[in-house]
């Protein structure tokens, strides 16, 4: 999982540095699917609270203006939210093993 | 306990200080209001210093002698720095004067207590303690200064 | 052939133990690991949390206890609790007894909403039922009701009832799920932390036992420098593990709080509580 | 009832204990709430009495806890006795209370 993450950061980060400047409707895109990643998240029941921080952070770099910080910070935001949303997955199989038995 | 106050005032008076605990009690037994607490009574310096020995000086114009009749009672590890018990008491004679010191903290004197003769020398209070510190307690008793100290370890808690 | 049959029974026992909830089974499993885990400590004294633990935070708790902190909660709920609603009824109308040494029997199953209210949110039903506004349900006036209310249930010993119904047992099945489910980005559940750490120390905490750790709530915690709800608590633990709290009214924390209370029944109430 | 103070006095053997619990905020002036110092705020004088007769004087920096607890003990004092506790802090703001010895 945290192996996945980190591939998953760097594709993001990559993508970030390699685009040519993007455009304000690039980041209003970013910006909505990590709004909807975090959305499934918070139906899931487990939302991270560093997802929230990210999302927040893409929505003030967005709302002045600054596209590249908007889609980076977005990025994050919605990779953090799908490992989340894999957590949750995993734990409705896994919790049981946490349960003592007699 | 009178020549204490008199040699108080004259160490005072001496070091140009405003506020040595000792005569200010006296005033305080003077006036003798009861139930009431007067504020013109603070030793604003003393609490405004940030060593033990300034601290001693403003509050009692003298240094202290360590003892080991002195009952300094703190938690070795402070469950929380904001809240640490402390108990003091001492089996000196003719006990007038207590105080309790914090070296780490911004201001060195966390609490001072004149006490009446019959008042025992035992008390228990809590203190905040910014960090890792020793504690210092000290008895005035037959007009003299006494100290113990003690450490006390400040660990931040891990479950916000 | 026969082998195949074994390993199909064997897959097929847990999911047949998964598909009825069974509180009682659950509470002599939790009770047993905890007894497990420290043989010499009788069950009434879980309901002491962290303290069990270390010699030395006994007795600065001890000292702490000479003239309890949460006092000038208590004093302010009972002046809450016997004053008048504007329309001349008072909190002691909406509850059996009239409020007093109850608290031992929440949360409790409500079949006509299909949840879960806690002593605190039975506070503010009973607000709104007379026309007043609810109350915070972390801290403020609300806690300090619900000391008020604890401190005469002290000693009554927890029982929880989950009725044998399928709303109710889903309910508790809900809060078990949630106790054990690992979450936030640090990957804990609550069961990571006090099922099967406890008595070890995060840092400077030592950490309490799930097993009681209900009975003292509502506490007054040096940290806040005030009283808080057991709900309050929640919001922290899921904020230490990097999970975003849930609504303090939310059924999430509703159910965790019976899952978690139900199984301490037999233990005594300990509450208000004072804690680090 | 702004500012109450819990009082225990109970007497044995001669000796009267005094336990009390004052509410008060006890700020040290060195905490922040969001961003913000908040301005020192603490008892200065505390003052205990037996039947109006003072028998300790408390000087408090912003070193005691929030919600300071204080007990101590003097000889003498029998049941029924009047113990005056009254305190003033750096504000100028005062409370008192008395209670009798149990």
């Amino acid at each position: 999982m945290r192996g996945a993450a980190v591939v998953l950061l760097a594709l993001g980060i990559g993508f970030a540095h390699a685009a040519p400047a993007p455009d304000l409707a690039a980041a209003k895109v970013a910006v909505a699917a990590a709004d909807a990643a975090a959305g499934r998240a918070r139906a899931a029941g487990d939302q991270w609270m560093p997802t929230l921080a990210a999302l927040k952070a893409a929505h003030v770099a967005l709302a002045r203006g600054d596209a590249a910080a908007a889609v980076t910070a977005a990025t994050h935001a919605r990779h953090l939210a799908l490992l989340s949303l894999r957590q949750a997955a995993e734990q409705k199989r896994l919790w049981r093993n946490e349960v003592p038995r007699q | 306990m009178n020549g204490s106050i008199s040699a108080s005032r004259r160490a005072v008076l001496s070091a140009g200080a405003a506020g040595a605990l000792s005569a200010l009690i006296a005033r305080a037994a003077e006036a003798a209001a009861p139930a009431a607490a007067d504020a013109k009574l603070y030793p604003t310096a003393a609490f405004g210093a940030k060593t033990e020995v300034a601290a001693l000086k403003l509050l009692f114009g003298k240094a202290p002698k360590a003892s080991s009749k002195i009952d300094l009672g703190v938690p070795e590890i402070a469950e929380n720095g904001a809240v640490v018990p402390v108990t003091m008491a001492s089996g000196l004679p003719n006990v007038t004067a207590m105080a309790l010191l914090s070296l780490e903290n911004p201001y060195t004197l966390a609490c001072a207590y004149r006490l009446a003769p019959g008042t025992l020398a035992h008390m228990s209070s809590r203190l905040k303690l910014a960090k890792t510190t020793k504690v210092v307690a000290v008895v005035e008793s037959n007009g003299a200064l006494y100290r113990t100290s003690r450490m006390v370890k400040v660990t931040l808690g891990g479950c916000g | 052939m026969r082998r195949w049959l074994l390993l199909l029974l064997a897959l097929a026992a847990p999911v047949a133990a998964a598909a009825a909830p069974n509180p009682a089974a659950d509470r002599a499993a939790f009770q047993g690991w905890f007894r497990h885990l420290f043989p010499q400590l009788p069950l009434a004294k879980y309901v002491d949390g962290p303290y069990n633990f270390s010699a030395s935070e006994r007795a600065q708790w001890q000292q702490i206890m000479e003239l309890p902190p949460y006092g000038f909660a208590v004093d302010h709920g009972k002046a809450l609790f016997d004053a008048r609603f504007p329309d001349g009824a008072g909190y002691a109308s909406c509850f059996p007894h009239g409020g007093i040494g109850i608290a031992q029997d929440y949360p409790q199953f409500d079949p006509k909403t299909g949840r879960v209210v806690t002593l605190p949110i039975a506070i503010n039903r009973c607000r709104v039922a007379h026309g007043l506004p609810k109350l915070k349900l972390t801290t403020g006036d609300l806690a300090d009701i619900d000391a008020y209310m604890v401190r005469t249930s002290r000693g009554h010993k927890i029982d929880v009832v989950v009725p044998d119904t399928k709303p109710a047992l889903a309910a508790y099945e809900a809060g078990k799920e949630y106790f054990y489910s690992r979450r936030g980005q640090l990957n804990f559940s609550c069961a990571s932390c006090h099922l099967q750490y406890p008595g070890h120390r995060v840092r400077g905490d030592t950490l309490a036992p799930a097993l009681g750790i209900t009975a003292s709530f509502p506490i007054y915690r040096s940290k806040w420098g005030n009283m808080g709800t057991l709900v309050r608590r929640f919001i922290g633990c899921n904020k230490n593990i990097r999970s975003a709290p849930d609504k303090p009214d939310s059924l999430a924390y509703r159910d965790l709080e019976y899952f978690l209370t139900a199984m301490s029944n037999g233990l005594p109430i300990a509450g208000p509580g004072a804690r680090p | 009832m702004a500012n109450p103070i819990l009082v225990r006095a109970q007497t044995a053997h001669g000796v009267t204990t005094v336990a009390c619990l004052v509410k008060h905020p006890m700020d040290s002036g060195f905490v922040k709430k969001a961003g913000k110092l908040i301005p020192p705020h603490y008892i200065e004088v505390i003052e205990f009495t037996h039947n109006g007769k003072t028998v300790l004087t408390g000087f408090w920096g912003p070193a005691v806890s929030r919600n300071p607890f204080f007990s101590f003990a003097f000889k003498g004092g029998k049941k029924g006795d009047t113990v005056g506790i009254a305190w003033v802090d750096n504000k100028g703001e005062r409370a008192a209370v008395s209670a009798k010895i149990a």
